[in-house]
């Protein structure tokens, strides 16, 4: 295996255009060592990006919105003072993936590149609407956090291209979001099904929402019918009974280790309430 | 064994000084099995079955043999021929077998060649060089579905004389016991439930895998450093695997990273030894966490029936249980000892109890605490509980109602010496645990538990020097404290202060032959060899008291570290300290230590009874446990820390089995979850502070009542977390691990 | 003389007899005067048998004493982890 | 395939090595710095056995390869004590039997420590969130949390 520390995206890409056999980019390293170590996928190639400047980078915008630097942990999510008062349900999503020792490490990109239905950050991402910076050869591109994962363990990336940037849209006003995932324990585990909602009011009245789900499908899915059930509504039981019947619907999950297709069905639309009574409270400044 | 010389009341037993090993492990000094290299080590990696079952066509080693970082392979053929026995008899052959396969690869994870090479890279890279043809055959990995006619056939002739005739050749070994009249017992009754329970296998988890370090050269002699429970029995197996001279084979046993039952037994250790014979160089060999999953030896898994029948007053009229255990490709589930345990916690007129030993196509079974104990108390104290719903009854009062103690009949045959069952029981309803008030969505689980206990072929030595101290060398590896109790009871005896006891785990060259490191032996038999031992240097000690004051030696006793005269008709001399004796030692008849070799037989049982908060949220499934506490019999508690440590231990590994932990196989007989993500252990958020009450009911058996606690602390909570579980769910679990799929499908299976 | 109980799995091996009874002052010589009253009981005593005398489980030892009158067990070899 | 020349320093001492790109840090620190108190638990993240902080970061060791450390400040459980004293999270996890095997030890040392260093005041529930990834199959945890508490305490009054 070849193992090389590029000082620039543009250098990294070339790396990986030029690169024959498998390619790897290391970011935090958390998935990719373990897949190394356990010779499920063998690189030829390692590129590391974190000698890439700006890479640990949180920077907010003139706009109010967010750039994240493709190797910033999420230990430094955590720590910051503001990204988490304007996206608790993206820092808490990315909190929740492994230990403490994995926060020190782990990435937002990483999460996303390594293409599990069950990443915690993505369907915070979905839902908040985040977007990530592609560096290829053929230059940048924008590309929406739900079009990357194309199925487990599979990206819409192509040969030389790299997630150089990591974009969160400005919070703006009457809006909050939230995350929630079920694991059998209290921490450490894979997600077994994971909801994000984030939603804007106007009053008590939902005027925007995204609701995604995660370890149900092949995919992170973005449901449409799911923000659809709560859009115009102030959140009263007869909706939430709506939001979990339509996340229950969209579901296609698989019996695994993990769980049955019968109980993430069924929790998913669990989740979906709670997460989504979360993110109402924290719309309407509310401590939750 | 005669002990005419009880003692009750004790100077260092029973007070928690430091460990003498604490330094060592919190500065990473501590060298564990894999800390430790050799000039021109290599190192080792095994090949290992993908295929559930499969026959072994061809192994072509030459691609791997021409690589230049490659020094040695072994397959089966490096090992020595060791006699095929039925059952249990030909364990040495089960061992090879399991170590290295033979013909056939018998479960996912199966060990079929190894290498020898210059890195740790180069040798798992060397792995991939090697060929191997196999033909892949039928394979089973669940126990009911293994005792069917057309199971795939494990092993002919592997059943011993205990199975009846007309049974599937996968069952290896059939126990049945009991007395009285099981069918007039259920006339009697005023209910009877009848049930079945499963439990999935679960694995031990010690955090250390396993690892060693071997050398061995072409004259027979060789050394072998690895994590073990005991290094005596790793000593001899290697040797008749290898068909080398035993005592030539010099076994050191390194810190133990966690045992558990899990480290009784060899693995990778004759095939460091191998390689190394054939390389002719040190071989270090290192398993990972996923061989440690795959082809270590987890717990039994489970399928069992009982019934029993109990009159309105709370009296148990007849109890019934038939217990099915699979262990793997091999003989050794230990079914027997689930039905034995299953209902010796009660004094019953009526039990009459089935066990099962049944082979399947995953890993040997190894130890684990109390095995197979936990699995027969969950079924047994599930009905209880239900029993007692059923019946309006308090369920610790039925318990007390039907307790065994001193004179009851087991259920496995014999009358009980004194024991502590109902101290335990009468502890839980005075706890105030039993009375405090549950949340919504709570509920409260009980359950009693009982173990044998084991005492073990022992040797100890102990030594003073002319300073007054004394080193003490034992032969059971320290699993969780031991060296600090040893310390202890020798101090008692001698007189002498703890911090001047230094306490050895010695190799297998430097002391006489030791059992493991198991069945709750280590306080008790190495304890009591202790003791005995530092008895024995005291009478030496006074010899020399008696002959430096010129009195009979009968006329000198030893009080406080001190050589006095026995009263007042043996002489006028001020006490003499032990420093005294020892200082002029080799010139007074020479060097003073003491001795014991023997198999203390009085280990005693023990009985534990847990009390467990649990809530459940009805709309997931998910549990928290919210309070737990344990009650056991230690007897006699030499250093209470380290007893509570023990019961913690065994109630969070019951927490793990009982919520979470299992073995799962694909349709494919591969295990699909062979690493810490997906076997899911307990981690500290999960758990609550766990309380403890030691209770003291000194074993007949000890010199200072000693009974084992490391195993009886994990045969109650399986039943207990259910049994809360069940009480806060409202309906009754009967499948362990009650995970949130299966505790959710439950209850929308009661609407 | 000494009654030996025997487990009731082994009843297929002495005639259906489950208490049965020998000369014997030690272990040993009990292990020896079962096989001589019913030769089938080789089998379960070469698969590992524990005795216990009045309660106590005598684990492996042939050398334990039995007192005259004692209550005596035969149990299947007992392992711990 | 060669090797790569990484110079870093471990508890204080610079020191260098040579390294296959992939060989963990974990693998670097045992097998060419002896340093063998990080132990191998899993290899996967999932026990906390390999704890080490890097540049004062709690991160599991063998999820970062040996040449990321490159001029790097790497802290391990051999350099807690200073000198021959404990750190007081040392002594409290023998005075409080907070060990049965050890083997764990090492990792929940190193990360305790970078708990108090990050919040000297920490809840039970923090400690126990802190500490999720470090796995202990002996102790139940009981003696561990309480050991780490207690040293909070006890360094909150010394300061």
């Amino acid at each position: 295996m070849d193992y090389h520390s590029p000082a620039s995206f543009a250098e990294a890409s070339a790396l990986a255009a030029n690169a024959t056999g498998i390619t790897r980019f290391l970011a935090g390293g958390t998935d990719v060592l373990v897949q190394l170590r356990s010779e499920l996928v063998k690189p030829d190639t390692l590129i590391d990006i974190k000698k890439i400047n700006g890479v640990h980078d949180i920077t907010r915008n003139a706009d109010g919105s967010w750039t994240l630097g493709v190797a910033t942990t999420g230990a430094e999510m955590s720590e910051h003072p503001e990204l988490g008062q304007d996206w608790p349900g993206v820092v808490e999503a990315m909190d929740l993936i492994g230990s403490t020792q994995v926060q020190g490490r782990a990435t937002l990109t990483g999460n996303l590149c390594n293409g599990s239905p069950a990443a915690d950050s993505v369907p915070a991402m979905v839902a908040a609407g985040v977007t990530v910076t592609v560096t290829g050869p053929d230059g940048t591109r924008e590309v929406a956090v739900e079009d990357i994962p194309t199925g487990p363990g599979k990206t819409s990336l192509t040969k030389g291209e790299v997630v150089s940037a990591v974009n969160i849209p400005a919070r703006g006003e009457n809006a909050g979001d939230a995350y929630l995932r079920f694991i059998p324990r209290t921490e450490m585990d894979i997600a077994v099904v994971g909801v994000g909602v984030d939603l804007r009011l106007d009053g008590d009245t939902i005027i925007e929402a995204r609701v995604s789900l995660g370890a149900v499908a092949p995919t992170v899915l973005l449901v449409e019918d799911c923000a659809k059930a709560i859009l115009g509504s102030t959140l009263d039981d007869a909706t939430l009974d709506a939001l979990a019947a339509a996340a229950s619907a969209a579901c296609n999950p698989i019996d695994d280790k993990r769980g049955t297709i019968a109980f993430r069905t069924e929790v998913v639309g669990v989740l979906a309430k709670r997460a989504a009574k979360i993110a109402y409270a924290r719309a309407k400044g509310e401590n939750a | 064994m005669a002990l005419d010389d009880r003692k009750s009341d004790f100077t260092f037993v029973g007070t928690r000084p430091n460990r003498p090993d604490g330094l060592d492990k919190v500065t990473g000094r501590a060298k564990f099995g894999a800390d430790i290299s050799a000039p021109g080590m290599l190192h080792g990696a095994v090949l290992r079955s993908p295929h559930a079952h499969a026959r072994i066509v061809k192994i072509d080693a030459s691609k791997a043999e021409a690589h230049k970082d490659v020094k040695a392979i072994v397959t089966r053929a490096d090992f020595a021929d060791v006699p095929f026995r039925p059952g249990l008899e030909g364990e040495f052959y089960n061992v090879l077998e399991n170590v290295m396969a033979g013909e056939k690869a018998l479960y996912d994870g199966h060990a079929v060649a190894a290498v020898a090479a210059t890195s740790a890279l180069a040798a798992r890279d060397a792995l991939k060089l090697i060929e191997v043809e196999y033909e892949v055959l039928p394979h089973v990995t669940d126990v009911d579905k293994a005792m069917t006619p057309d199971a795939p056939v494990i092993r002919e002739g592997a059943a011993d004389y205990s199975v009846p005739e007309g049974m599937h050749p996968n069952v290896v070994r059939y126990h049945e016991s009991g007395h009285g009249d099981v069918e007039a017992g259920f006339a009697d009754a005023d209910l009877v439930i009848e049930d079945s329970f499963v439990t999935e296998a679960t694995h031990q988890g010690y955090i250390e895998p396993h690892a060693c370090l071997g050398m061995l050269g072409n004259d027979g002699k060789g050394e072998l450093w690895c994590t073990t429970q005991g290094h005596w029995i790793a000593q001899k197996t290697c040797a008749a695997l290898l068909g080398i001279e035993t005592s030539q084979l010099r076994v050191t046993a390194s810190e133990i990273g966690g045992g558990f039952g899990g480290k009784t037994t060899v693995f990778i250790e004759p095939v460091a030894l191998a390689l190394s014979r054939k390389a002719n160089r040190p071989v270090k060999v290192v398993m990972t966490r996923s061989e440690v999953f795959r082809a270590t030896g987890p717990t039994s898994s489970a399928s069992m029936d009982v019934k029993i029948g109990m009159k309105k007053d709370g009296t148990i009229s007849a109890a019934q249980g038939v217990f099915r255990l699979q262990g793997g490709a091999f003989p050794g589930a230990p079914g027997d000892m689930t039905a034995m345990c299953a209902f010796a916690p009660y004094n019953l007129n009526n039990v009459k109890q089935i066990g099962y030993d049944v082979m399947s196509n995953r890993p040997k079974q190894a130890a684990y605490r109390a095995p197979g104990a936990p699995m027969g108390a969950f079924a047994v104290e599930s009905v209880i509980d239900e029993l007692c719903n059923k019946l309006g009854l308090d369920p610790v009062d039925v318990r007390l109602k039907n307790a065994a103690h001193e004179g009851t009949k087991a259920s496995y045959g014999p009358t009980y010496e004194r024991i502590g069952l109902v101290e335990t029981l009468e502890a839980a309803k005075a706890h105030p645990h039993y009375a405090a008030p549950l949340k919504p969505g709570q509920g409260r689980g009980i359950s009693c538990g009982f173990w044998f206990n084991h005492g073990g072929e022992t040797s100890v030595s102990l030594a003073l020097s002319e300073d007054g101290s004394a080193q003490l060398m034992v032969g059971t590896p320290d699993i969780g404290g031991s060296r600090a109790s040893m310390a202890l009871m020798a101090a008692e005896v001698l007189g002498i202060a703890y911090e001047n006891i230094r306490v050895t785990v010695a190799d297998t060259a430097t002391l006489g032959y030791n059992d493991v490191s198991h069945g709750s032996r280590v306080t008790y038999a190495s304890g009591l060899a202790t003791i005995k031992a530092a008895k024995h240097a005291v009478e030496k000690l006074c010899e020399r008291a008696a002959a430096k004051w010129g009195i009979p030696v009968d006329a000198v006793k030893w009080e406080n570290g001190c050589a006095v005269p026995s009263g007042p008709n043996a002489g006028d001399f001020d006490p003499m300290p032990l420093a005294d004796i020892t200082a002029d030692m080799g010139s007074t008849g020479g060097p003073i230590s003491g001795h014991f070799e023997a198999t203390p037989e009085g280990a005693g049982v023990s009985f534990g009874t847990h009390i467990v908060d649990a809530e459940v949220d009805p709309e997931t499934g998910k549990t928290s446990v919210t309070r737990y506490t344990v009650i056991q019999d230690a007897g006699k508690a030499i250093h209470p820390t380290y007893v509570e440590g023990q019961f913690q231990g065994g109630a969070a590994q019951g927490i793990g089995w009982a919520l979470n932990e299992e073995y799962v196989y694909g349709e494919d007989g591969r295990l699909q979850n062979s690493i810490f993500l997906d076997y899911r252990i307990p981690v500290a958020s999960d758990l609550p502070m766990i309380d403890t009450v030691i209770v003291e009911v000194p074993n007949p058996g000890h010199p200072f009542g000693v009974r084992g606690v490391g195993e009886t602390g994990i045969v109650p909570p399986l039943a207990a977390i259910a049994n809360a579980v069940s009480n806060a769910a409202g309906v009754r679990m009967k499948q362990l691990p009650m995970s949130p799929p299966r505790i959710l499908a439950a209850l929308k299976d009661n609407g | 003389m000494v009654e030996v109980h025997l487990w009731s799995g082994l009843r297929s091996l002495t005639g259906g007899h489950h208490v049965v009874e020998v000369e014997a002052k030690t272990t040993g010589e009990l292990l020896v005067a079962l096989v001589q009253a019913h030769p089938q009981l080789q089998a379960p005593i070469d698969a590992g048998v524990s005795i216990a005398i009045n309660g106590r489980v005598i684990a492996t030892g042939l050398t334990e004493p039995i007192p005259e009158g004692s209550e005596i067990y035969l149990m299947q070899r007992l392992r711990g982890g | 395939m060669s090797k790569l020349h990484v110079s870093t320093t471990v508890n204080g001492d610079a020191v260098e090595y040579l390294c296959d790109p992939r060989e963990t840090l974990l693998d670097c620190l045992r097998d060419k710095l002896n340093l063998t108190g990080a132990k191998e638990g899993c290899g996967t993240g999932d026990c906390g056995a390999c704890s080490v902080t890097v540049d004062g970061r709690l991160v599991c060791s063998c999820l970062m390869l040996g040449v990321e450390a490159e001029g790097k400040q790497i802290e391990t459980v051999e350099g807690i004590a200073d000198g021959d004293v404990l750190h007081p999270l040392q002594q409290k996890m023998i005075e409080y039997a907070a060990l049965q095997c050890g083997i764990c030890t090492p990792g929940i040392l190193v990360a305790a420590k970078s708990l108090l260093e990050k919040n000297p005041n920490p809840t039970e529930e923090e400690t126990r969130y802190w500490l999720a990834g470090n796995l202990c199959r002996c102790t139940g945890y009981d003696k561990i949390i309480r050991a780490v508490m207690d040293t909070a305490a006890e360094l909150r009054e010394a300061s």
